[in-house]
């Protein structure tokens, strides 16, 4: 059942809910994104927005008391992930979609060494030649500027980030997935190491022909490595385009305000504006209409009581009332 | 942006969200609401106990440990007393001692906790240092042994007794909760504004390790009752008829209940008394954090 | 004004029966802030950025050199006297999160410093009132919806504000913001550093502004010094917008390197350095600090410790400093 | 294996100045306390029918055998006694060393305690995993509130309800004394069998106080663990789930290791409640009755004992967890 | 049966004197050693109880002897065929070898000074049976008891701890000078080596010999030695441990006792004990009672008017049924005696003392006799200040607890504030006792048979009357252990120095004083008697019979005496 080619993803429909005292609130609110095989995705959005719900879901790995409420996952070579559960479920994590997670820092056991949880790796998946799994890794490892045998033989506390965060790719990789996941992989780490890690995330997808998405809330790091960008913002994937266009030309008010928002190194300082007013948080999320009007400098009455639907056009996809239409926009208050 | 509005009362409205907050937290399991009912019934008890009964309880010469009646729930004891009187006027002494202990543990333990993280340095050694000492003293053994030289007489004494011997594992605790929350930027800041210690401490720090205290201070309660009525049990405490240690004492070993069932009743009632006040404590101490933490208690 | 001259701070780490190991956090760092002014040092993590934004604010003790307040030297005071003068250097924590006490009120954790102040200044309790909303008012929130709350119940922008607010109640000359804005979310950054910016310029008081993110470091005191820390060593220091745009010691250009490109906006610069290794603390502390991951190091690297030597302006610690052109420059669209 | 001896140098030098410091503080108390070894005595013999005079001088002879000189004195005798490794002598039993009675009644308290407590460990680490994995379901919640209850509930109540269960009203265990005589002492079948007939009970004391304790701090302890990051990496890996209940069960039981080491240190001086209630001859038996007799040096040389085990046990749990976590391990050697 | 040994032959009881401890040595003199009277340990003679007559004995190892009547001599004659366990006989040379260990100990009989009263002058080997020994000057009538309560141990184990000059030391050491002090320090310097003298094995002259003490339990096997080891029925004999009567109790539900010693037992235990298969309860005389002693150091209570009311207003019928109803009898008034012995010594005397039967008006005239006040219906001392009660027991004791609680209760009822005060155990409460820190404290009494013990009890060094070398005097209240505090002389009459009298006097003497000292007793109430004890045992039927009968003479004596005495037989069919 291994594929030797990138496979594509198709998110449709997709609503998370998570359960809390207020009721079941969604996190994801009916996102529909597409990964073309071979590419690299990043998704960008702030704190909430959705974008680890989003990763988890494509392995069907929404924790409790999160759920996926509706919508599907489809994963070339896999199908609907959403209906897979059990061994097959198991099996296809790791085998079919790496995953680095999010904390990658601490994503290794620290009371045994690489290596050995290499080994329980292949064992969960029925590998039997574990010599060979082994020489795949120190592959890999070489391949990301590390001495593959002496990180085997490490513990994890006795590795750095960047260190810890190259074996989690290792992880992500060594059972030959064509898709993987990376959530925030570089949040921890330093500009220097994050800018190698970028570069092996990079070479790395080049080298095996992988589908790749990221997920950062660092338009940077998004804007560095993607060759197409999704903008979450509320549980809703807001924009999507090739990365160049998406920063380029931005549609959406709030990757407009976002980019904006961003302090150069070149060019006139006093450029940068920030954005008013909050991002939602799952209690605050309007129920209906469109979730960013209260930050929205292009208000208008519609965006009270319609959820904007996606709109695709040459390949940019959007999600906004006002975009391509007249507007009068209600100029919204200064903070809160 | 003019302010010129007098200021909102905020005090006190928060405390009445203080208080609206801990109902929401009782409300949320119904088990606490039974913990809390099963605290408030042996508070009502501790204080009004004694003054249900006559004193002098009643005796009836003629119905020595008597089985269980609509009269004697739990039966009589040697001198024909109602065991459940005895139980009922014998949660003050029980209450009094643990509540003695419990703000001895926690008020020390807390102290010297606070003291050594606070400080560091070579207070914080000898404070350790301390702490280990009365860690590393068998506790129960060094009561008995005590229990020959002092008199017990009022639960306070007790309270103190057993609170001089328990502080350490809060010390302990206490300490390296402090030495987290000082790295904490909200003490570091309050440092950094000249704040005096005291404010520091007590408004800034203690707060924070409210729950963990609150917590503490009811497994206090809990452990001091315990140890003060086994030592009791064990007879090397002073007699005193109503006392639940001396209740289990005296069915034992003078009443035989463990021998026959004559005497049962006047052994189930303590036991059942503080099997039903650990019940409580424990489902209120699940509450505890909760109700201190401003977060989960608005939720 | 505010001089330090020469610190350093070594720290014990904790150890056995049989010694401890030290780690060399600050190897003797001079720099000065006017008033007004502002000074952003940027670094790896781990260089002791945040040791000397203590330090400088007064949190943490120092093994040598000296800080001097108003010309009033650290170190000819005894410690409980350097309150006063440490108390005009505020310091902005990163994590907005745990520099606010959870049980306690924005009113309260604001009453606190400013009931010192009325006590110093014999005002009163209106005074009080009235200066809280003041100052949140100045650090742009609604007293009326903030002070009644907890933080749990507020955005990080929010919070972070309000630690503004809190510093300023003792009416401070000097800001220390370390990381200040790492932790809040994107869209509301920008907010913060206005609002410091703003302080500047509105209040006079100095920023020393410590930070990763070199773009926010221009955008906050792109007319102030720049200090480029290395292993807790200052290795190029200079006018903010100089040092970018013509770094000359292989640090700051590997630094200036590794900053994402917004492709689509910007392209590359042409001369990117990048280190032939990560940063180990374990290196050796012989030589130039920087000479194992340097792409350009001689052999004189590795024996001989580079001084800061200066042009003027633009100061580096470098044997073979070479201006290289390294960071992003505008796409044309 | 360095740092191990190196923690354990430190680790002694102090335990060996606290353990000199429970030792003065106990002989300062110990020879403090009211009441008259020879009178006890005396007042015994009365009783048992012996006239006044034949049992003042019968208790003459003992007084021999009382510690002599100022304390300031005897503390030194004391103090020089114990560097010999010599504890003294019992007054109680006179003629027989502290050593030997202490060391035939420790046999009987490390026998249960440690049966005991390995027995509620392993059971309720066991419910404790479970409770934690299903914590949301009834069960879950049962065991929670049975472990927290259990904990609550003191020892000597638990040993109460024992023997009331299981030797008055449905005998079918004794709950006296350590091992019937009709045996010869050692290994043979019918002795051994014995022995465990005796201690039954007493373990199921000591297994039932301590279980909700191991219930309530696995669960805590795993529940951590769930949280922390690396098992849910693990799972995303499509780790094998036996897999993954090792790495669990591994990480939430490294700190129980911890506590259980100390725990037993303490039991030995807890062993008073259940030894007293099952006539059970071990330390803290041995405690109460050398109170009892005023037996100075016997008193002293079990509370040292106990002092001693505690002192044992805290530095066991430090080696301990510095030889099984690699993070104690490695990084102190680093 | 449920629980049975079950086993044929074993004999399992209780050894209610001392805690089985396996670490001690298998030596009588240790106060915590293995040896067991009556089984493996030995006495000339076993004493009869007999409620008057301290001088009657059933034999020994002694199989008869002969006194003169004023008890300077006694001649023992031991058993013909006595052997030890190891097949030597026994012969005169052990007992005086046994007498000589006792001198080490100091033996009442065998006082090193020789002006001691009952102290022998010397000790004949006449023959390898026969041992004279005579008394010296100071005479006493308790001579011969305790000569016949020598317990022998073999010479050749115990030999060794007397050095070879051991009666030339002895004798060196009666007479008098700096070589008597010397030879009387090197005697007594060998206390502590026969104390701690540890033999390898059990030796013995009984019918048992010690096989194994486990913690907690002692094994004995037969002694085919024995004399009369035909009349033995048991093959084994298990002793277990004793360290409470609830032990006790479990053991006779569970029907594993053949016979176990005086054991309190409350009504409740008693009908489970008894529906046990086989069980019994034989009941006899236990020449003890229980009273509550006045410090008469303390206000109020060194007025008799006091101490009088107090006794009116305690039911003792009451207390005892609260306390001990199953082994004690309530007193029948004070005099100081047991009931039993009071009506051979006092006869029909008895009814005209006081009888203190509950009267709270004659009490309430007392107490204003005694210028005591009523304050608010609460009775206050003359000074108005309040008046407490306090009675004091030790802990441990739970039918004293019980007992002491029944009384102020009934105390409180009349207006007396009361309350029961604990130690923490036995030894502080006497330590504290004898120290005069209490006011009113749970004190035994009526120590029979002896008449000298019983009222030495009373009149004797706790309330100031002390024997030094044959001299009586009489020091003053709180000082060396008097804490009782009595005047010196009661209507004129010195009663200490009466009571010491009692050691020499003949039997008719003896009553007239006996009459006397509870005429005094009766009237001044140094101490309320409250109840007396019955000695209650009991026994089972599935293994073995031939139990002795209530109120026989052997019931105070070990069972191990019953078997040599061939009452023991074992029951036919299982
Ligand atoms: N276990 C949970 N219980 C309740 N709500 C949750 C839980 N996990 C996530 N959420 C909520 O779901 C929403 C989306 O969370 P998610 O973790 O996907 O965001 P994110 O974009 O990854 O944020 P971050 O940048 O902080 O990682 C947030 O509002 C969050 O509060
Ligand atoms: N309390 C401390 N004890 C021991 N070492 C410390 C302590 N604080 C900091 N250090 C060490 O001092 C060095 C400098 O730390 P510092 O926190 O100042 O760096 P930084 O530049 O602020 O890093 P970051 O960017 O990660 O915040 C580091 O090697 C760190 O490990
Ligand atoms: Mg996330
Ligand atoms: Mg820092």
């Amino acid at each position: 059942m291994t594929r030797t080619s990138a496979p594509g993803v198709r998110v449709k429909d997709l609503t998370v809910v998570y359960k809390t005292p207020a009721g079941e609130l969604p996190a994801l609110g009916g996102v529909s994104l597409s990964l073309a095989p071979g590419t690299i995705t990043g998704i960008v959005g702030e704190s909430g927005s959705g974008k680890s719900t989003l990763a988890l879901s494509l392995l069907n790995a929404v924790q409790p008391p999160g759920r996926i409420k509706e919508g599907s996952v489809e994963i070339d070579g896999l199908g609907n992930v959403v209906e897979l559960t059990g061994e097959e479920l198991r099996r296809a994590r790791g085998r079919q979609v790496g995953y680095v997670f999010q904390a990658a820092q601490n994503s290794l056991n620290p009371l045994k060494t690489v290596g050995k949880q290499l080994l329980d790796l292949g064992r969960s998946h029925d590998f039997d030649d574990l010599p060979a799994l082994l020489k795949d890794a120190r592959a890999l490892l070489g391949r990301m500027g590390l001495d593959g045998g002496r990180v085997l033989d490490s513990y994890q506390h006795e590795l750095s980030g960047g260190m810890r965060q190259r074996v989690g790719i290792m992880f992500a990789l060594v059972l030959n997935a064509h898709l993987v996941v990376l959530d925030e992989p570089t949040t921890a780490l330093d500009m220097i190491t994050q800018a190698a890690i970028l570069k092996i995330v990079r070479d790395v997808h080049h080298e095996r022909g992988l589908t790749t998405l990221i997920i950062t809330h660092d338009m940077g790091v998004a804007a560095e490595v993607t060759d197409s960008l999704a903008v979450m913002y509320g549980g809703r994937v807001v924009e999507h385009g090739p990365t160049t266009e998406v920063l380029g030309s931005p549609r959406h008010p709030y990757t407009k305000g976002l980019i904006r928002a961003i302090p150069r190194l070149s060019g006139d300082i006093d450029e940068a504006r920030a954005l008013p007013g909050r991002p939602p948080t799952l209690g605050t999320i309007p129920k209906q209409g469109c979730v960013f009007r209260e930050r929205c400098p292009m208000r208008i009455a519609v965006c009270d009581t319609v959820d904007p639907e996606p709109v695709t056009r040459d390949a940019r996809t959007v999600a906004c009332h006002a975009v391509g239409r007249p507007a009068t926009p209600i100029v919204p208050k200064e903070y809160v | 942006m003019t302010v010129t509005s007098p200021v909102a009362p905020a005090p006190i409205s928060l405390r009445r969200n203080f208080w609206r907050g801990v109902g929401r937290v009782l409300r949320r399991k119904p088990s606490r609401m039974v913990g809390v009912a099963i605290v408030v019934l042996f508070v009502f008890m501790g204080i009004f106990g004694p003054l249900l009964y006559p004193n002098p309880l009643p005796r009836d010469d003629n119905a020595l440990y008597a089985s269980p009646s609509w009269a004697h729930p739990f039966g009589t004891d040697f001198e024909g007393t109602d065991v459940l009187a005895l139980v009922v006027t014998g949660t003050r002494y029980v209450l009094l001692a643990g509540l003695a202990t419990a703000v001895i543990t926690v008020a020390l333990g807390t102290l010297i906790g606070l003291l050594a993280g606070f400080h560091r340095g070579r207070w914080d050694t000898v404070l350790m240092r301390l702490t280990d000492l009365q860690l590393t003293i068998p506790g129960l053994p060094l009561l008995l042994v005590l229990s020959t030289v002092w008199k017990f007489t009022s639960p306070i004494e007790m309270g103190v007794v057993l609170g001089l011997l328990g502080w350490g594992g809060i010390a302990r605790a206490v300490r390296s909760q402090s030495l987290s929350l000082r790295e904490r930027g909200f003490i570091e800041a309050a440092k950094g504004l000249g704040l005096p210690t005291r404010h520091i401490v007590v408004r800034e720090l203690l707060p924070s390790m409210a729950p963990y205290i609150a917590m503490n201070m009811l497994i206090a309660v809990t452990g001091a009752i315990y140890a003060q009525v086994g030592l009791f049990f064990l007879g090397v405490l002073p007699f005193d008829a109503n006392n639940w240690g001396v209740m289990l004492n005296l069915s034992v070993f003078g009443g035989g209940a463990l021998s026959s069932t004559a005497a049962l009743p006047y052994l189930l009632a303590p036991l059942l008394a503080i099997l039903l006040l650990t019940l409580g404590i424990v489902l209120v101490v699940d509450a505890m954090d909760e109700i201190f933490n401003p977060r989960l208690r608005e939720e | 004004m505010i001089t330090a001259s020469g610190i350093t701070k070594t720290y014990k780490q904790r150890g056995n029966m049989l010694g401890a190991r030290a780690v060399p956090a600050l190897r003797g760092v001079d720099f000065t802030i006017e008033k007004g002014g502002a000074v952003t040092f940027i670094g790896e993590s781990g260089c002791g950025k945040t040791t000397l934004g203590r330090i400088v604010a007064g949190l943490e003790t120092y093994d040598s050199g000296d800080i001097v307040i108003d010309g009033t030297p650290m170190s000819s005071l005894k410690p409980r006297h350097r309150q006063p003068f440490f108390r005009r250097i505020q310091l902005i924590h990163q994590d907005p999160y745990s520099a606010l006490n959870p049980t306690r009120t924005i009113h309260q954790t604001l009453a606190a410093p400013l009931a010192l102040r009325a006590k110093q200044t014999g005002r009163g309790k209106a005074w009080m009132e009235e200066r809280a909303r003041e100052l949140l008012a100045l650090v742009g929130i609604d007293p009326g919806y903030v002070l009644p709350r907890y933080p749990h119940q507020l955005s990080g922008g929010m919070r972070q504000r309000v630690v503004i607010a809190r510093a300023l109640t003792v009416d401070p000359e000097v800001l220390v913001a370390d990381e200040s804005v790492s932790m809040i979310d994107v869209s509301l950054r920008l907010g913060v550093l206005a609002l410091l910016k703003d302080l500047r310029e509105r209040l006079d008081v100095s920023v020393l502004f410590i930070t990763h993110d070199i773009a926010t470091a221009r955008y906050i005191g792109g007319d102030g010094e720049l200090y480029v820390i290395y292993r807790g060593q200052v290795v190029e220091s200079g006018p903010t917008e100089r040092v970018i745009s013509g770094p000359v010691h292989p640090y700051t250009q590997s630094l200036l390197s590794a900053i994402p490109v917004l492709h689509g906006v910007e392209r590359p610069g042409p001369e990117r350095v990048v280190p032939t290794e990560a940063l180990n603390e374990a290196h050796s502390d012989t030589g130039c600090l920087f000479a194992r991951r340097c792409p350009f190091r001689t052999d004189r690297c590795e024996a001989e410790l580079p001084a800061l030597v200066s042009d003027g302006e633009q100061a580096h610690a470098c044997l073979h400093p070479q201006r290289r052109n390294v960071i992003p420059v505008e796409a044309v669209a | 294996m360095k740092t191990v001896v190196r923690r354990l140098s430190g680790h002694l030098a102090r335990g060996l100045a606290m353990i000199w410091v429970v030792t003065t503080l106990s002989f300062v108390i110990i020879r403090n306390i009211p009441g008259d070894p020879v009178r006890g005595q005396y007042e015994k013999l009365i009783e048992q029918g012996m006239s006044p005079d034949a049992a003042e001088r019968a208790t003459a002879a003992l007084y021999g055998f009382l510690p002599k000189g100022s304390l300031w004195s005897q503390y030194v005798d004391y103090l020089n006694g114990l560097l010999h490794g010599n504890l003294g002598q019992s007054l109680s039993t006179p003629g027989t060393g502290v050593a030997t009675i202490i060391g035939s009644a420790a046999k009987w308290t490390i026998l249960p305690v440690l049966g005991g407590t390995l027995l509620s460990f392993l059971l309720g680490v066991t419910l404790g995993v479970y409770a934690a994995i299903k914590r949301s379901g009834k069960l879950g919640d049962a065991l929670a509130i049975s472990g927290s209850l259990l904990h609550g509930i003191p020892q000597y109540v638990i040993g109460l309800l024992v023997v009331a269960v299981f030797s008055t009203l449905w005998p079918i265990l004794p709950a006296g004394g350590p091992v019937d005589i009709d045996f010869a002492p050692g290994f043979n079948g019918p002795y051994i069998a014995s022995l465990i007939q005796h201690a039954t009970l007493p373990v199921l004391t000591y297994a039932l106080a301590s279980y909700g304790g191991w219930i309530l701090a696995m669960k805590s302890s795993v529940a951590t663990v769930l949280g922390d990051d690396f098992i849910m990496a693990a799972e995303l890996r499509g780790m094998s789930r036996g897999i993954l209940f090792r790495y669990i069960a591994r990480n939430a039981i490294l700190p129980l290791f911890t506590i259980l080491a100390l725990s037993l240190g303490l039991l030995f001086g807890g062993a008073i409640f259940i030894e007293s209630i099952f006539n059970y001859p071990g330390l803290g038996l041995l405690l109460v009755n050398s109170i009892g007799a005023r037996d100075y040096a016997l008193m002293g040389g079990t509370f040292l004992v106990l002092t001693v085990a505690i002192v044992v046990a805290n530095i066991a749990a430090d080696l301990l967890y510095a030889v099984i976590d690699p993070r104690v391990r490695k990084g102190a050697e680093a | 049966g449920v629980g049975g040994s079950g086993e044929a032959g074993v004999y399992t009881t209780i050894d209610g004197a001392k805690q089985i401890d396996a670490t001690a040595p298998i030596n009588p003199f240790n106060p915590q050693g293995n040896t067991f009277l009556g089984y493996d340990a030995m006495s000339l003679a076993w004493p009869k109880n007999d409620p008057v007559d301290p001088n009657q004995f059933y034999p020994g190892i002694a199989q008869s002897w002969t006194t003169t009547p004023d008890q300077s001599e006694v001649v023992v004659h031991l058993q013909p065929n006595a052997k030890w366990s190891d097949g030597k006989p026994v012969t005169s040379q052990d007992v005086k070898t046994s007498i000589g260990l006792a001198y080490t100990q100091g033996g009442t009989a065998y006082a090193v000074d020789p002006k001691a009263a009952g102290a022998a002058a010397d000790v004949i080997v006449v023959d390898p049976h026969t041992v004279k020994v005579t008394q010296g000057a100071n005479k006493s009538n308790t001579f011969l008891r305790n000569v016949l309560s020598t317990v022998v141990v073999p010479a050749h184990v115990f030999g060794s701890l007397l050095p070879a000059d051991f009666w030339t030391q002895l004798k060196l050491a009666r007479g008098s000078g700096p070589a008597a002090e010397k030879a009387k320090a090197s005697i007594t310097g060998l206390a502590q080596k026969v104390i701690t003298f540890a033999p390898a094995k059990d030796v013995s002259a009984g019918p048992f010999v010690l096989e194994r003490v486990n913690p907690g339990e002692a094994l004995l096997v037969k002694n085919k030695h024995f004399w009369a080891s035909d009349k033995i029925a048991p093959n084994r004999v298990k002793v277990l441990n004793y360290t409470g009567n609830q032990q006790i109790w479990n053991y006779l539900i569970a029907g594993r006792l053949d016979s176990a010693p005086f054991t309190a037992v409350p009504s409740g235990v008693l009908n489970r004990i008894r529906q046990t298969d086989g069980n019994e309860v034989v009941k006899g005389f236990s020449p003890v009672a229980v009273s509550m002693a006045f410090n008469q150091t303390k206000a109020p209570y060194d007025n008799v008017h006091v101490r009088k009311a107090l006794a009116y207003l305690i039911d003792r019928s009451q207390v005892t049924k609260v306390a001990s109803p199953e082994g004690g009898t309530p007193s029948q008034t004070t005099t100081g005696i047991h009931a039993e012995s009071a009506k051979s010594w006092l006869g029909d005397s008895i009814n005209g003392l006081d009888q203190y039967k509950l009267d709270p008006a004659k009490a309430a005239q007392e107490l204003k006799a005694a210028g005591m006040k009523q304050v608010n219906g609460k009775w206050a001392m003359p000074d108005g200040s309040p008046w407490v009660v306090e009675l004091h027991v030790p802990a441990s004791f739970s039918d004293w607890v019980a007992a002491a609680k029944a009384i102020t209760s009934q105390l409180t009822d009349h207006g007396i504030q009361a309350s029961v005060l604990t130690s923490a155990d036995y030894t502080l409460y006497l330590d504290e006792l004898a120290a005069g820190k209490y006011d009113i404290g749970l004190w035994l009494m009526a120590l029979g048979p002896a008449p000298y013990n019983i009222y030495q009890r009373i009149y004797g060094s706790a309330n100031g009357w002390q024997l030094l070398a044959g001299n009586l005097t009489h020091v003053p209240p709180g000082k060396e252990g008097n804490w009782m505090g009595g005047p010196e002389t009661l209507d004129g009459v010195n009663p200490g120095a009466l009571t010491n009298q009692l050691n020499a006097a003949d039997p008719a003497r003896q009553k007239q004083i006996v009459g006397t000292l509870a005429r005094l007793t009766n009237q001044n109430l140094p101490m309320i008697q409250l109840y007396d004890y019955v000695n209650t045992q009991f026994v089972n039927d599935s293994r073995f019979t031939g139990w002795p009968p209530n109120d026989s003479d052997v019931l105070r004596l070990p069972a191990g005496v019953w078997m040599q005495l061939g009452l023991i037989k074992e029951q036919g069919t299982r």
